[in-house]
């Protein structure tokens, strides 16, 4: 089975509440992510802090075609992740404040987000870690007759790790309803593409598997959202397992500092031109579903959405150090 | 108060502070600060019970001369008269 | 090279400040010389050295304040003596920063190992628990050490002067009555003497002045008001420890801890055998009618057993008072982990002479036991001395 | 060990856990079993055999050599709703999933902050004795109890794997269940209904006075032989299986120490950094003043395990050596 390029994004279907919400979207972890680094900067955050800006358009594009009902599982790279699934700004960044009101009560910090209501599983900070969880995930599904989606983000440095290869295998072997993700932003760390791949066409390896797999221009949102759409409803349809390869850059450091000594800033500002962010704002007005006006509100809406998640953050409060042995195990029986 | 009226109100005073003694086999001219292991704390509640008990007040000077049943038999039956 | 390092003066000591140096470079020093006075939170200290050597340099100032643990001065040491040091191979440590942050661990210098007694944790629990004496027990287990079963085979130690009949071994000897104050006695004793490293001291008193104070005093007293010759004692040893109060504290984990208020064991015979020697708390604070009362309501109380715990407990020294039986001189074993004991014999009139002319005076043997760990000679020497003086002068007390 | 009046039969370690297995898969429509070869191979020690006529290949899952892919999986389903038990095949090839054991399963009601839990049950054969080398003889059990947020369990005897199952899967944790291989051909009776135990206490296998003999798994039955030799001797000793060793019951074993004054661990585990050293820091924290003497310790030798029989029967703790320690410890003295 050979993996599909998408053709032509359908951007002439965008109507202009749509134009708006992706850019809404896109914007808010932007924003978001930028206060992230601010927070970092004055110690209100620390531990590692891993920033999506860049790849907006793959969480935002991805997550359109996911209902309430389905799961998704993602890496140490999941502020946008968690905040377009539906965890609150504000719990996020209480989270990486380590303050109990957060999303995973000051236990996880950035990198391990968690939300049972929309069944975000995380979180994952081992490369490659969260793929069998996903496979186990969409196997209790396809058991339990339940018609969902799990959805299951990495980057392309997971690749090369044997649980990449054994979900693959078992996805497919046991056809159960997942959706592969693989964000590839080019660098593992600080290790490009060519120098850990021996076939750097991502997509192709999947396909070795006989799994139904596409890139696509991780850059593009529309052109993200409407091959999930396809994938999504592929799997939804029982069709078993489908792989997304969405190729994109991540504009800043991998962590919050590093030297970027692997790699060019000429790279990076040739990639910034392509920032999906901008690019869907100008095509939009061009095609004249967003105006100037528009961005501005959206602007607006956003920085008094951030502000208000600070200000929650700063307000909420730390857990009792009492409380440093709870729930290393269950308290009380299952239900 | 004669010799033989004093005699059991000392050995009861004696017995207080010595409970496991019987003083009334000492022997009178024995000395009964080693006989009954009596020390100088013992020897003041002695006199204090004496004087609580005869209402003579036994001066230190004449602690000395209070060493024997038959002394102090002697001395008290002297100041009582 | 040896570093003189600011010490730990206290658990809650984290700096000091130096007041002065008592030594300058190019000295001789011996190990235990006061080379430097500290002042910390709680007083300036004499800081002594703990190696014998040539001062070398000095790196802290008069007026400076540093962490406990930083170098103050450079020792050049002597050619090693013959004795092995466990440190002699060890490397010079660098000098840590005169302000560190945090404070260097002071180098910790073990004392050649003394024979101790090998017993098993179980084995020194029953041992207490029953009064035995570990140092007479013969030690079967392994590396010749005391397990519970030689315990158990043992026979309770019974008290020296005691004419104990001797009991076969396997026999289980009878109790008396009075067994488990008796074994708590020879616990205390036991330990006290394998442990403690006692160290003796005498002097005569004159007790004329003393005495005839306390006749005048009790002729101005009703008799149940009038005041035993051993409350003076009680009184110049509280305001003796007050002069020299290293003696009047506890050795506890291998440091010497000096307490704060006085509160002076009374050793007091039982009628039924046995004796206890509970506190008469805070004694610097009382006067001799009080301190009379108190010994009163202590003596009477003990003897109905009616004492109350922090009595047992809180002695930070005691006084052994034998004179009554004609004991001259007693030199007594020190209660652990007190670092002190101070002795009384009875009073005798003995020839003595003073400014040239001998006469006839009571005489006191007072004597002092001393934990060498915690105290030295001079120190326990200026104690006695004290002891005396107050003694001469009856009316301060 | 059971009530005399139940009917009685006589079965086997792999049995029981057999028996244990189908039990849960008839109770609960959630669980199933999935590994290497436990459905068409009839597992590798034969334990699920018969299952996959029984329950189908849904259920008796058959997994590719891919121990962190199904593990993962394994979590996945669990927190997904359902109750897998996961077999990996033998301790040995868990490091291969390790990842997943300490990383997530460990981890995830932790570091969600208390929202997802993981009800996984891990079986995996463990030991040595059979001469199969380094790579295939750990005891590991001590390694993996070191972690938080896991339970290790280590069945000896035929009543716990028919009981400890069942409990396992109750808990709304994950649970590492350590079968020794050694043990699947015992036999022992049982009640015919036989069923659940906690899995929360040692059991006092023996009673003694002399001395407390502290082991699990397959080293109990070399604890029990040794006593009863020096039983003959005159010696009594008193033997704990620890049973769990997540979270340990060190109450069981303190209490002993405290009626015999004197400590063995026997452990097939290595010495240092192992479960013994755990075991016996404990005793030292709650029982030091109760020791008549020190705290001793029988663990395999510090090798990885030789092929040959003499060997591997040297390396690793053995009844005669356990005997030998005893009477050194107890008649130290005459």
């Amino acid at each position: 089975m050979k993996p599909k390029r998408t053709g032509k994004p359908e951007a002439a279907a965008v109507d202009r509440d749509h134009a708006l919400h992706l850019l809404r979207a896109m914007t808010r972890i932007r924003r978001l992510e930028e206060k992230c680094a601010e927070l970092y900067s004055a110690m209100k955050i620390r531990g590692f802090l891993h920033l999506y800006d860049g790849q907006e358009a793959v969480a935002v594009g991805v997550m359109q075609a996911l209902t309430p009902e389905d799961a998704v599982v993602a890496t140490y790279r999941e502020h946008a992740h968690a905040l377009i699934r539906g965890v609150s700004a504000g719990s996020i960044l209480a989270e990486m404040y380590g303050k109990q009101e957060g999303c995973s009560r000051g236990r996880g910090g950035s990198m391990h987000l968690f939300d049972q209501e929309t069944r975000f599983y995380g979180g994952n900070a081992i490369v490659g870690g969260g793929l069998p969880i996903a496979v186990g995930l969409a196997l209790a599904d396809k058991m339990q007759g339940r018609v969902r989606v799990t959805c299951c983000f990495f980057g392309e440095g997971a690749v090369a790790e044997g649980e990449f290869h054994e979900s693959l295998n078992l996805a497919v072997l046991w056809q159960v309803p997942v959706l592969f993700v693989c964000e590839n932003n080019l660098y593992a760390m600080g290790t490009a593409l060519e120098f850990e791949h021996a076939v750097t066409d991502i997509a192709r390896k999947a396909a070795c598997y006989d799994l139904p797999s596409t890139a696509v221009d991780g850059m593009d949102v529309l052109a993200v959202e409407t091959a999930a759409a396809r994938a999504v409803a592929a799997v939804r349809a029982g069709e078993g397992p489908q792989f997304l390869e969405c190729r994109t850059y991540r504009f800043r450091a991998h962590s919050m500092y590093d030297a970027e000594l692997y790699r060019s800033k000429d790279e990076v500002r040739q990639w910034k031109k392509r920032g999906p962010i901008a690019t869907f704002t100008q095509k939009m007005k061009r095609r004249g579903r967003l105006a100037d006006a528009d961005v501005k509100a959206i602007e607006g809406e956003v920085a008094r959405e951030i502000e208000g998640a600070v200000a929650f953050a700063e307000a909420c409060t730390w857990e009792p150090v009492e409380d440093a042995t709870r729930f290393v195990y269950s308290e009380g029986r299952m239900p | 108060m004669n010799i033989d009226e004093i005699k059991p109100v000392i050995f009861g005073i004696l017995r207080g502070i010595a409970p496991e003694s019987d003083p009334s086999t000492l022997d009178p001219d024995e000395n009964i600060r080693q006989a009954l292991d009596i020390d100088s704390f013992d020897a003041l509640n002695f006199f204090v019970r004496i004087n609580d008990t005869f209402g003579i007040s036994v001066p230190e000077s004449d602690y000395g001369q209070l060493n024997t049943m038959s002394e102090i038999l002697g001395y008290l039956s002297n100041r009582m008269e | 090279m040896a570093e003189f390092r600011m010490p730990s003066l206290g658990s809650d000591m984290e700096a000091g400040t130096l007041l002065e140096w008592r030594v300058k470079p190019g000295d001789r020093v011996r190990r235990r010389d006061v080379i430097a006075v500290v002042e910390t939170e709680k007083a300036a200290i004499e800081i002594e050295v703990y190696a014998d050597g040539i001062v070398e340099r000095l790196l802290v100032q008069p007026g400076e304040k540093v962490p406990v643990g930083t170098v103050m001065a450079i020792i050049r040491t002597e050619a090693e003596p013959d004795t092995p040091r466990p440190t002699a191979s060890e490397p010079v440590s660098p000098p840590a920063p005169a302000k560190a942050a945090t404070p260097e661990p002071m180098e910790i210098q073990f004392p050649a190992a003394d024979r101790r007694i090998k017993a098993s944790p179980y084995a020194r629990r029953l041992a207490a628990h029953r009064g035995i004496d570990l140092g007479a027990v013969q030690g079967t287990g392994p590396g010749g050490a005391i397990s519970a079963a030689d315990i158990q085979r043992a026979v309770p130690s019974a008290p020296a002067e005691e004419k104990s009949r001797p009991v076969p071994a396997e026999d289980k000897p009878a109790e008396g009555p009075h067994t488990a104050m008796r074994r708590a006695i020879a616990a205390a004793m036991a330990r006290s003497k394998r442990e403690i490293p006692h160290a003796y001291f005498q002097t005569r008193i004159d007790m004329q002045r003393t005495l005839d104070w306390l006749a005048a005093e009790n002729l101005k007293r009703p008799i149940q008001n009038r005041i035993l010759p051993v409350v003076p004692l009680i009184r110049a040893v509280s305001l003796a420890l007050e002069e020299v109060p290293e003696l009047n504290g506890f050795w506890v984990e291998g440091r010497h801890r000096i307490a704060e208020a006085i509160h002076i064991g009374f050793v007091i015979n039982l009628r039924q055998g046995g004796l206890i020697a509970p506190a008469l708390l805070n004694t610097a604070q009382k006067g001799v009618d009080e301190l009379m009362a108190g010994l009163r309501d202590l003596i009477t109380r003990a003897r109905s057993g009616g004492l109350r715990s922090s009595e047992m407990t809180e002695a930070t020294i005691t006084i052994t008072n034998l004179g009554e039986r004609g004991v001259e001189t007693v030199f007594g074993i020190i209660y652990p982990p007190q670092v002190a004991l101070v002795g009384f014999g009875k009073i005798t009139d003995q020839p003595w002479c003073e400014n040239g002319m001998l006469g006839i005076r009571p005489i006191l043997t007072a004597t002092l036991s001393a934990d060498h760990r915690a105290v030295d000679g001079h120190r326990c020497a200026l104690f006695l001395d004290a002891l005396n003086r107050r003694l001469q002068e009856p009316s301060t007390l | 060990m059971i009530d005399g009046e139940q009917a009685l039969r006589t079965i086997t370690y792999r049995e029981a856990v057999r028996e244990a297995l189908r039990e849960a898969l008839q109770k609960d429509e959630r669980v199933f079993l999935m590994g290497e070869d436990v459905g068409r191979y009839g597992g590798c020690f034969a334990v699920s055999k018969g299952l996959l006529e029984a329950f189908g290949p849904e259920r008796i899952r058959d997994t590719p050599l891919s121990e962190s892919g199904f593990v993962g999986a394994g979590i996945g389903a669990a927190l997904g709703g359902m109750r897998p038990i996961v077999e990996v095949m033998t301790v040995n090839f868990s490091l291969l999933c390790a990842d997943q054991i300490i990383n997530n399963a460990a981890v995830y009601l932790y570091m969600s902050g208390g929202q997802f839990n993981v009800p996984l049950v891990i079986r995996l054969a463990t030991g040595g004795g059979r001469q199969l080398a380094a790579q295939h003889s750990r005891s590991l059990e001590g390694w993996y109890a070191h972690i938080p947020g896991i339970k290790i369990l280590s069945p000896a005897t035929v009543e716990d794997a028919r009981g400890m199952l069942w409990t396992a899967l109750q808990d709304p944790d994950p649970v590492l269940i350590f079968e020794n291989s050694g043990l699947y051909n015992m036999e022992a009776t049982l009640g015919a209904d036989a069923g659940p135990v906690d899995i929360h206490q040692a059991r006092v296998r023996r009673a003694g006075r002399d001395i407390s003999i502290i082991t699990y798994s397959a080293s109990l039955y070399k604890a029990l032989e040794a006593a009863e030799t020096l039983a003959k001797e005159g010696i009594e000793a008193e033997v704990i299986d620890l049973r769990t060793l997540r979270p340990l019951d060190e109450r069981t074993f303190l209490e002993s120490v405290a009626r015999t004054h004197r400590a063995l661990i026997v452990d097939e585990g290595w010495r240092s950094g192992g479960i013994s050293a755990e075991i016996a820091s404990r005793i030292m924290e709650g029982a030091f003043y109760e020791l008549d003497a020190p705290v001793a310790r029988l663990c395999s030798q510090e090798a990885p395990m030789p092929y040959a029989k003499h060997m591997e029967d040297a390396v690793l703790p053995q009844a005669a050596g356990i005997v030998d320690l005893v009477r050194h410890m107890v008649n130290a003295h005459g």
